[in-house]
């Protein structure tokens, strides 16, 4: 006998769905900083979960190991650093003009995005493009190149398209990693190693 | 999707949990053991014979122990935290491989449905990465133990660990992206399969990164000459300082699996895996067998290493740790992709060439 | 001969031009020189190409031309001269006159400083007046017209120090100016009417300007205008008077002989366009006639020696004006002439004797100087017989000629003639006032004036008597046939100039021919102008010799006399109905409307934005939460707006 | 004569740029400013001979791909004709003038003044030898900078005032500019000057074409400057150095007719017909105007900016009666106001560095004390008159002659402007120079030196030489002016009007508007070209034997 | 009606959109920089998601490289975000953003 995957797989995606909403929720909604940080990496998780549903491995990897793995670490160190303690009132705006404005513009893009989606509803699904989404072409490079081989599948085509049709950009992207590393030691310093 | 095949997962992890628990269960034993041995005295020799029950007398006084909640602790996180441990050293070792693939008899395979075996339960195509995603998380174990237990020592503790684990994370990763390089693949299984004829240490490259790696991983697993966040004589017992009973026993094990993991990673990685030497008993149907001895044999004489190493060195001060994982391991390791990256598409073949 | 009259315009601009160049290291005497030479040459030079060119018979003009000056399209003048009887005539008066003038000037303007500068005006005002009356086209003649005027405005501001020589200098060009925008007009209607702007295609072309016929007349009105500046008419004969600032050569030669003459000689270079108008000939005529009568009763009262004498030309010239209106050319350009001599005579006479009296003007400081300037005497009376129209002196003829013609023009003929002889019993009137003041009755010369009160050097008296010569006996070339023989040797050398105009009338069936009038009423006509003069005369005598009456003190002037000396307020006027307007608009325009209206706009764009932005920049509170709200509304916007393009 | 020879002339003052800052003393730099802008006039002289007056068409092009995308047609294009000849040679000649003028006004930042004054020079010759609208645009902004330095740091007691309102002016107009530009491009698909003049007036539908032309019109109409924009020309003449004053009056109001001559007639001659007479009414206000206030001015610099009002006003109304005199006397009075105007400034600026005064009753009487002074500037102000003989004549006159064809009231009440023009100017004549010494300070004055003298004399030799044997330069023009006339006419309407076939129904054969070339064919009548254009005050021609003359001249002209 | 692996390409999105909305309520409503942060996050994962979604949809790999982009600049942002909030807190002592208003009119 058989199990439909599309059945399973949908009902993992409720369940890592309804894991994204209620974490982000008490991300926003959360008195304490670290909770709100705790929960913000389950909501990643989440997502690599449904980036995995996707069948995105790579992507749900790296959300995992970015996001989850170092940036999440370096917020929650931060909080610590800066000890910030439970916040007594959910600290919010006082003023409620700006409150209200703050819900009307909010409840107004939700309702644009849901027009969005319904709008969405009926993309037809384009055939695969040659080119990026071969993976195929990865192997030839690979010969061509006198490589080991690359495995098929979703990183090598993520790879291959990273490093072949988004070469530059990613450079760029390395380079501003190197500015922010730089910036962000600047920035840290304490005034009397500024001067070093 | 057949039934079969989920059932056929489901006992391969079942059996592989079954293992590593015991496996850690007798690997503090073990440690134990070599403990004594090394300051030339007996070990545990009560329970049982040679204290071969020690272990078990230990899991049950854990579950036996009554559950302590520190006032003024965060349950929830003080709660999750130690989970949060163990189950990503558990996780690790969904995607590492214990041996090529197995033959199975046709009588079973008639059963089964299919005759080829992979001793590995899953194997995406990211491998490796989700090795490290999976071990990166382990620190929300730590600093969330550190932080949610309410106490300087703990949060010290925890702090000192989150620092050390983020800045030796680096090196490690480096040292793993040389791997990648010279194997071409994220996946374990291949990686191990790229070193038949001749092990990654072997070559300079790899040489360099399995040194920057053996002393990562020291660190990763918070263990001496690098256990700064568990250093008694300053910070009691660093982060779990507050932790007792089942809870601690969690840390425990999550410890002892790591450094087993890690073992794992690194015989493959650098050790061939389960590539047996001048490739004995190729061909033969028991040549997964022999694999899989081969790879538990390596595993053990790291595990070794990891106990000989504790107790023979002294622990490093907390700015020499930082120096050493800023200013030296970031920078060889770095130097070493470049040189693998050379390695790989100039002289590799030659290299090779002179051993087959 | 002709080949050499190239010569003739360029001599004076080299005088000039190095004079110009050298003036302040040059010696007197090497100026002096170089500026009689460049004008005298010339005066020779013309009277020798006066017999070459056979003006009797020749009616073809001689044209030669220099170098091209502006081509533009259809519009093409040249450097290029004209010589034919008109120029021939103009260019003796000048080069003639010039060169007494200048050769007094040696004398008069002995020991001034800036002698030399004084002679390269000379020679460059020769130079313009020999373009206005030689060009071959009007536009070169503009050039001169212009170029006189520039040099009068230096030599009456000669001694620019004095704020009133400035001013007076101004004055002229100014009023030349307006003058001359008519000139200009003028000319430009001509060249899109007629097309050309030269006097030889002139004639050709007119014939078909037939459409025009009654534009013309507009034309003609136009150059009139020019003419009416620049030879001193109502209304714009103001600047003359003032003008006698300047040396009194400078008022022998430009103020009286030459160049107020420019618009008299205009109008018979044009004359087949003012002959063949049908209203605007009549309105010259009328101003003419008015204009002497007006000058003339001013100059009854005025005191000041040159000033009467401006006066007076003012007049003449009136009478000139006249005679062009009624279409009788060979007498304005015999009165031409004779007032050329006389006029030129008694101003010399009385730089004379101003340069005696030590620069006084005043007639009431002078009296009894026959004693003391025999020469100066003698020949400032025949000036002065001639002016009055005594004959058998020149002023005589071509007054009587003029008043003939006028008589005999249709229509408004006798009023002309009405109003010329009034104007002509008051000039025989106030110049005898002028001679019996100044040379006799009782001394009112102050005493160390007295001493060496002497005659004027040979370079002033040589030109007095030449001069005189001329005023005497120059009436002779044409003679009234009523009078024995009938001499018209001027009426016999214009010809070929003035049939012209009736060439280009009959073509457009227009006859302006004067009715025949008796030999009785011409009798009559002469003995009357003749009567008036000698009545005037008789009066003078009887009120300034007999009875020794004398001009009272500027302030004690009464009734008619007071309005009299002063001009009929004339100055005044202007003043305040022109100048004083324009000024008050202008600071008007320049305070309120350039500063206050159209830079106050601007600026206020800018108020207004600054003032603007005072406000937005509030929006900036620094406060980041705001900032995330403006990005979510452009955002809100942004999609808005791409859905209602979308949808 | 190499091909990139304007190139080299353009650029040459980069050498000082490059030179003059690791310069010690203030006398090098002087010196290398003055031999630089000397060079650079020199090598431009050299031209005057090569150009062809008989072709109507660029010469000297420099043409480099650019931005040469299978899109984007922009090159570096440079070429000039007649009147961008002229002009160009002219600004290397008053720039070469100006940096000896500022030998001793200059005394604080001589480096930086010099290297502004050579920039301005790269800007102001650019703009004048470009060929394409972008790099026309390009030059126009790399000359705004320099010159509102020049009045912000070297000017006056209220320069940064003046200064900021000369950028603003220009810069409001410049950006309608662009905008015209752009849309130019994207429906043309070209920025090339000639193709332009010669295109297809379809594509831009009527409206479209008023808003190009009145944006272009706008912001030359600034710089010119016409009447109602003049507010900034004052401020900026007043505060500026001399040198400044010299080369805005000089060159940089030029720019802005040049920029009527080249683009906005040319370019769409429909509106331009139609609306000439609106121009042409600013102008003759312009004209009285200016002469008007500036009659009673107290500042003697503020009086000569008005002046220049007044004489714009004459270019511009020349340039719009589309007679052949006009036009002509439009670009002849282009050059006069440059030769006379910039002299007076230099004189101005002379006797500033004496007196340190501007105001006019300071003066008085002066003639007496500095008489080469008064002489060198009674001659100046009497070609600013506009006398025969002088290079003010023949540009005024021609002007005059032109608009009176066109319009007999405007050109009567042009008319008079010349007299406003002598009152303005003898009265400021009178209160300078002439009456008695009032300022007893003055009478220790000295008079012009040698270097002073030196630099005015070559611009009297050309006053006279305008004004006594124009042929030299107006054969320059003639090219320029039937290039004019003949993209203004009703056939190069008719041609650019897309319609294949005359209501006739005889096919439309492109006679002028073939090429950029073919437009400086001869001219034909003004009734011809203007047509129903021709206002109701014209002078209309009704004789027969018509323009027979005219055609006679274009025939020998032509051989 | 378009799937990717069973699931209509619409839930991705609302989930997405979901997130979006309310990490902008976080970004909008609370004062405190950290939680700030990470909200910022929570928009920034919502739109990896609409990548993804999309990448996947239509069968481009071009989305899922902008992805792994925006994740390296989420993490270089992170570094420079958290360093300034922490040279902030050493100054002012505290991480609410409606005190830190120096940069206005």
């Amino acid at each position: 006998m058989d199990i439909d995957l599309n059945q399973v797989s949908f009902i993992f995606f409720l369940v890592f769905a309804g894991i994204v909403v209620g974490a982000s929720l008490a991300v926003i909604l959360h008195k304490n900083p670290v909770v709100s940080a705790a929960s913000l990496v389950l909501a990643f998780f989440g997502l690599a979960g449904v980036y995995a549903i996707m069948n995105a491995i790579f992507i749900a990897t790296m959300q995992v190991l970015v996001y989850a793995g170092a940036i999440m670490v370096l917020v929650i160190f931060v909080v610590m650093l800066l000890s910030l303690r439970e916040e007594t009132h959910l600290e919010i705006w006082k003023n409620p003009l700006k409150q209200a404005m703050i819900v009307l513009f909010v409840l107004v893009f939700l309702g644009i995005i849901i027009s969005a989606v319904n709008y969405s509803s009926d993309i037809p699904k384009l055939p695969p493009q040659n080119g990026t989404s071969q993976p195929d072409y990865a192997y030839n490079l690979g010969q061509k190149e006198g490589l080991p081989l690359v495995a098929k599948g979703n990183t090598a085509t993520v790879g291959a398209a990273t490093f072949l049709e988004y070469l530059l950009p990613f450079e760029l992207v390395s380079v501003l990693l190197l500015a922010a590393v730089i910036g962000a030691v600047v920035i840290a310093k304490r005034d009397k190693l500024r001067n070093l | 999707m057949d039934w079969n095949l989920i059932l056929v997962w489901a006992i391969k992890s079942g059996l592989l949990f079954f293992i590593i628990i015991t496996g850690c269960a007798y690997y503090t034993l073990a440690e134990r053991k070599v403990a004594g041995f090394i300051q030339d005295r007996k070990g545990p020799n009560r329970a049982g014979p040679f204290g071969l029950l020690q272990p078990l007398a230990d899991g049950i006084k854990f579950l036996t122990k009554e559950e302590v909640f520190p006032i003024h602790v965060n349950k929830v996180m003080y709660l999750i935290a130690p989970a949060i441990a163990v189950s990503c050293a558990i996780m690790a070792w969904s995607v590492i491989p214990f041996g090529g693939t197995l033959t199975l008899p046709s009588s079973l395979a008639q059963v089964v449905g299919f005759d080829k075996l992979d001793l590995q339960v899953a194997n995406p195509d990211t491998g490796i990465l989700f090795l490290l995603a999976i071990s990166s998380l382990a620190v929300y174990g730590v600093i969330l133990a550190g932080w949610s237990s309410n106490n300087k020592y703990s949060l010290m503790g925890g702090i000192r660990s989150t620092a050390q684990m983020i800045s030796y994370e680096l090196p490690l990763g480096l040292s793993i992206v040389t791997v990648i390089l010279l194997a071409g693949s994220l996946k374990l299984r291949e990686i191990s399969e790229a070193q038949k004829g001749l092990w990654f240490v072997f070559t300079l490259p790899g040489f360099i990164a399995f040194c920057t790696f053996s002393v990562a991983m020291f660190a990763e697993t918070n263990r001496l000459p690098f256990d700064l966040a568990e250093a008694e004589s300053e910070l009691v017992v660093g982060f779990h300082t507050e932790y007792g009973a089942f809870k601690f026993a969690l840390f425990f094990i999550a410890e002892y699996m790591n450094m087993i993991t890690m073992s794992c990673v690194v015989s493959l990685l650098f050790f061939g895996g389960f590539n047996v030497p001048f490739g004995i008993g190729e061909g033969t149907p028991y040549e997964g067998l022999i694999g899989l001895g081969v790879f538990t044999l390596k595993v053990l004489f790291f595990a070794f290493g990891f106990m000989w190493v504790r107790w023979t060195l002294p622990r490093f001060r907390y700015d020499q740790l930082m120096q050493i994982g800023w200013k030296k391991l970031i920078p060889w390791s770095l130097v070493n992709i470049v040189i693998a990256a050379t390695y790989v598409v100039y002289w590799g073949k030659y290299w090779k060439g002179l051993f087959n | 001969m002709l080949e050499l009259f190239p010569l003739i315009i360029l001599l004076p601009l080299l005088g000039a031009f190095i004079n110009g160049l050298f003036y302040r290291k040059m010696p007197n005497l090497v100026a002096a020189w170089i500026g009689n030479l460049a004008v005298a040459i010339p005066f020779f030079i013309t009277l020798g190409s006066l017999f070459a060119y056979h003006p009797m018979e020749n009616t073809v003009p001689h044209l030669f031309t220099l170098f091209e000056w502006i081509h533009v399209g259809n519009f093409q003048v040249d450097f290029a001269y004209q010589v034919d009887q008109l120029s021939l005539y103009m260019t003796l008066i000048i080069t003639g006159i010039g060169s007494l003038i200048h050769l007094y000037s040696v004398g008069y303007m002995h020991g001034e400083e800036g002698f030399n500068r004084f002679f390269v005006y000379l020679n460059l005002f020769i130079f313009s007046m020999l373009n206005l009356v030689l060009g071959d086209n009007l536009v070169l003649m503009f050039l001169g017209w212009e170029g006189v005027g520039l040099c009068s405005y230096l030599l009456i501001g000669f001694d620019y120090h004095k704020d009133s020589a400035a001013n007076a200098g101004m004055k002229a060009f100014i009023t030349n100016r307006i003058g001359d925008v008519g000139f200009a007009v003028g000319i430009f209607l001509t060249y899109w009417y007629v097309g050309s702007v030269r006097y030889v295609d002139l004639i050709n072309a007119l014939p078909y300007a037939l459409p025009y016929k009654e534009i013309i007349n507009w034309v003609a009105l136009a150059f009139f205008i020019g003419a009416i500046g620049k030879s001193a008419q109502i209304p714009l004969y103001v600047w003359l008077p003032d003008a006698m600032a300047g040396p009194t050569p400078v008022s022998a030669l430009i103020h009286a002989a030459t160049m107020v003459t420019a618009g008299v000689f205009m109008i018979a270079r044009l004359n087949p366009i003012f002959y063949a108008t049908t209203w605007a000939s009549d309105y010259i005529a009328i101003t003419g006639a008015v204009t002497a009568l007006f000058a003339a009763t001013i100059g009854l009262q005025q005191t000041d020696i040159k000033k009467v004498l401006a006066y007076s030309t003012v007049s003449q010239l009136g009478y000139m004006f006249l005679a062009m209106g009624v279409g009788a050319y060979t007498a304005g350009m015999f009165h031409l002439m004779t007032h050329a001599f006389f006029k030129a005579l008694m101003f010399l006479g009385s730089g004379s004797v101003i340069h005696a009296m030590h620069h006084e003007q005043d007639m009431r400081n002078m009296g009894n100087l026959k004693n003391y300037m025999k020469i100066t005497w003698i020949t400032f009376m025949i000036g002065t017989l001639a002016i009055a129209g005594i004959p058998p002196f020149s002023g005589f003829f071509s007054k009587d000629l003029i008043l003939e013609k006028a008589y005999s023009h249709h229509g408004i003929g006798p009023i002309l003639w009405g109003i010329g002889i009034a104007g002509a019993f008051t000039t025989a009137f106030y110049m005898f006032r002028l001679v019996f003041l100044t040379f006799y009755g009782e001394e009112r010369i102050d005493v160390h004036v007295k001493k060496h009160l002497h005659e004027s050097p040979w370079q002033i008296t040589v030109p007095l008597v030449l001069l005189a010569v001329g005023a005497a006996f120059a009436g002779f070339l044409q003679v009234p046939h009523i009078l024995g023989g009938g001499v018209h040797i001027l009426e016999d050398f214009f010809k070929p100039v003035f049939e012209q105009s009736l060439k280009v009338a009959d073509s457009w069936g227009i006859t302006k021919e004067p009715h025949v009038i008796s030999e009785s009423t011409e009798w009559i006509l002469l003995l009357i102008s003749v009567g008036v003069a000698g009545l005037g005369i008789f009066l003078s005598y009887n009120i300034f010799q007999v009875k020794k009456t004398v001009p009272p003190k500027d302030e004690e002037f009464q009734g008619m006399a007071k309005v009299l000396y002063n001009k009929y307020y004339v100055d005044e006027i202007y003043d305040s109905t022109i100048i004083q307007p324009v000024m008050q608009i202008s600071d008007a325009l320049a305070e309120d409307v350039d500063q206050k209206i159209i830079d106050g706009s601007v600026l206020g764009i800018g108020r207004f934005f600054s003032g603007l932005s005072s406000y937005l920049r509030k929006l900036q509170t620094g406060i980041v939460g705001d900032y995330a709200l403006y990005i979510v509304l452009g955002a809100i916007v942004v999609v808005f707006f791409l859905f209602y393009k979308g949808a | 004569m190499p091909e990139s020879i304007l190139s080299i002339i353009i650029f040459s003052p980069i050498v000082g740029v490059i030179i003059i800052p690791f310069l010690k003393e203030d006398t090098q730099v002087k010196w290398i400013s003055l031999l630089v802008t000397f060079f650079t006039f020199i090598i431009s002289v050299p031209l005057l001979f090569a150009f062809n007056v008989n072709s109507s068409e660029l010469q000297f092009i420099h043409r480099v791909d650019w931005i040469l995308k299978e899109n984007l047609m922009i090159d570096y294009y440079l070429g000039l004709d007649g009147v961008a000849l002229l002009l160009f040679v002219l600004t290397s000649f008053l720039f070469f003038l100006s940096s000896a003028a500022s030998w001793t006004y200059i005394s604080k930042r001589i480096k930086e003044f010099h290297i502004s004054l050579l920039l301005l020079e790269i800007g102001v010759l650019g703009v004048f030898a470009a060929a394409n609208l972008v790099l026309f645009y390009v030059f126009w902004e790399l000359m705004l900078i320099p010159m509102a330095l020049l009045i912000g740091v070297w000017g006056g007691e209220r320069r940064v005032y003046a200064a900021v309102k000369f950028f603003i002016y220009t810069m409001a107009g410049s950006v309608l500019m662009l905008a015209a530009i752009l849309i130019l491009y994207f429906k043309a698909n070209t920025v090339n000057i000639e193709q332009i003049s010669t295109l297809d007036l379809t594509m831009f539908s009527k409206e479209l074409q008023l808003f190009l032309f009145f944006a272009f019109a706008l912001s030359f109409a600034i710089k010119i400057p016409v009447f109602p924009l003049h507010t900034w020309l004052p401020d900026a003449h007043t505060e500026a150095p001399t040198a400044g004053s010299v080369i805005l009056a000089g060159v940089l109001l030029k720019m802005g007719t040049y920029g009527f001559i080249r683009f906005c007639i040319p370019f769409f001659p429909v509106i331009s017909l139609e609306y000439k007479e609106v121009l042409m009414i600013l102008s003759v206000i312009g004209i009285i105007y200016g002469a008007l206030v500036a009659m009673v001015q107290s500042d003697a610099k503020k009086l000569i900016a008005y002046s220049s009002v007044s004489h714009l006003g004459f270019c511009t109304l020349g340039l719009l009666t589309f007679t052949q005199e006009g036009v002509m006397g439009g670009m002849i009075q282009m050059i006069n106001h440059g030769v006379s105007t910039g002299m007076l400034f230099l004189l101005i600026g002379m006797i500033y560095e004496r007196t340190h005064t501007r105001a006019i009753v300071d003066y008085g009487g002066i003639a007496k004390v500095v008489p080469t002074f008064s002489i060198f500037f009674v001659i100046a102000m009497l070609s600013s008159v506009g006398l025969p003989g002088t290079n003010g004549f023949v540009g005024e006159f021609l002007v005059l002659l032109g608009t009176l064809k066109v319009n007999v009231v405007l050109g009567i009440i042009a008319g008079t402007g010349v007299i406003w023009a002598a009152g303005y100017l003898l009265y400021l004549t009178k209160r300078l120079l002439f009456g008695e010494l009032t300022n007893k300070e003055n009478e220790l004055l000295s008079d012009l030196n040698t270097r002073e003298s030196a630099i005015l004399v070559p611009l009297v030799v050309l006053i006279f030489w305008l004004g006594i044997y124009p042929k030299t330069f107006m054969k320059y023009l003639e090219p320029s002016v039937r290039v004019y006339l003949n993209s203004a006419s009703l056939q190069a309407i008719e041609e650019r009007s897309g319609k294949k076939y005359d209501p006739e129904g005889k096919p439309i054969a492109r006679n002028y508007t073939r090429s950029y070339k073919s437009l400086g064919a001869s001219v034909s009548s003004i009734e011809n070209r203007l047509g129903p254009y021709l206002g109701q005050y014209a002078i209309v021609n009704l004789k027969k034997h018509d323009h027979t003359p005219q055609k006679e001249k274009q025939e020998e002209r032509e051989n | 009606m378009n799937l990717i692996s069973g699931i209509p390409v619409p839930y991705y999105l609302s989930l997405a959109g979901i997130m979006f909305t309310i990490g902008m309520f976080g970004v909008l409503l609370r004062r405190n920089a950290v939680v700030i942060f990470m909200s910022v996050e929570l928009m920034l994962n919502a739109v990896n998601l609409v990548f993804i979604t999309f990448s996947k949809s239509t069968a481009q790999v071009g989305g899922e490289v902008i992805v792994f982009f925006v994740m390296a600049i989420a993490a270089a942002e992170a570094a420079i975000g958290l360093a300034i909030v922490i040279a902030i807190h050493r100054q002012k002592k505290t991480v609410h953003v409606d005190e830190m208003n120096l940069l206005k009119w």
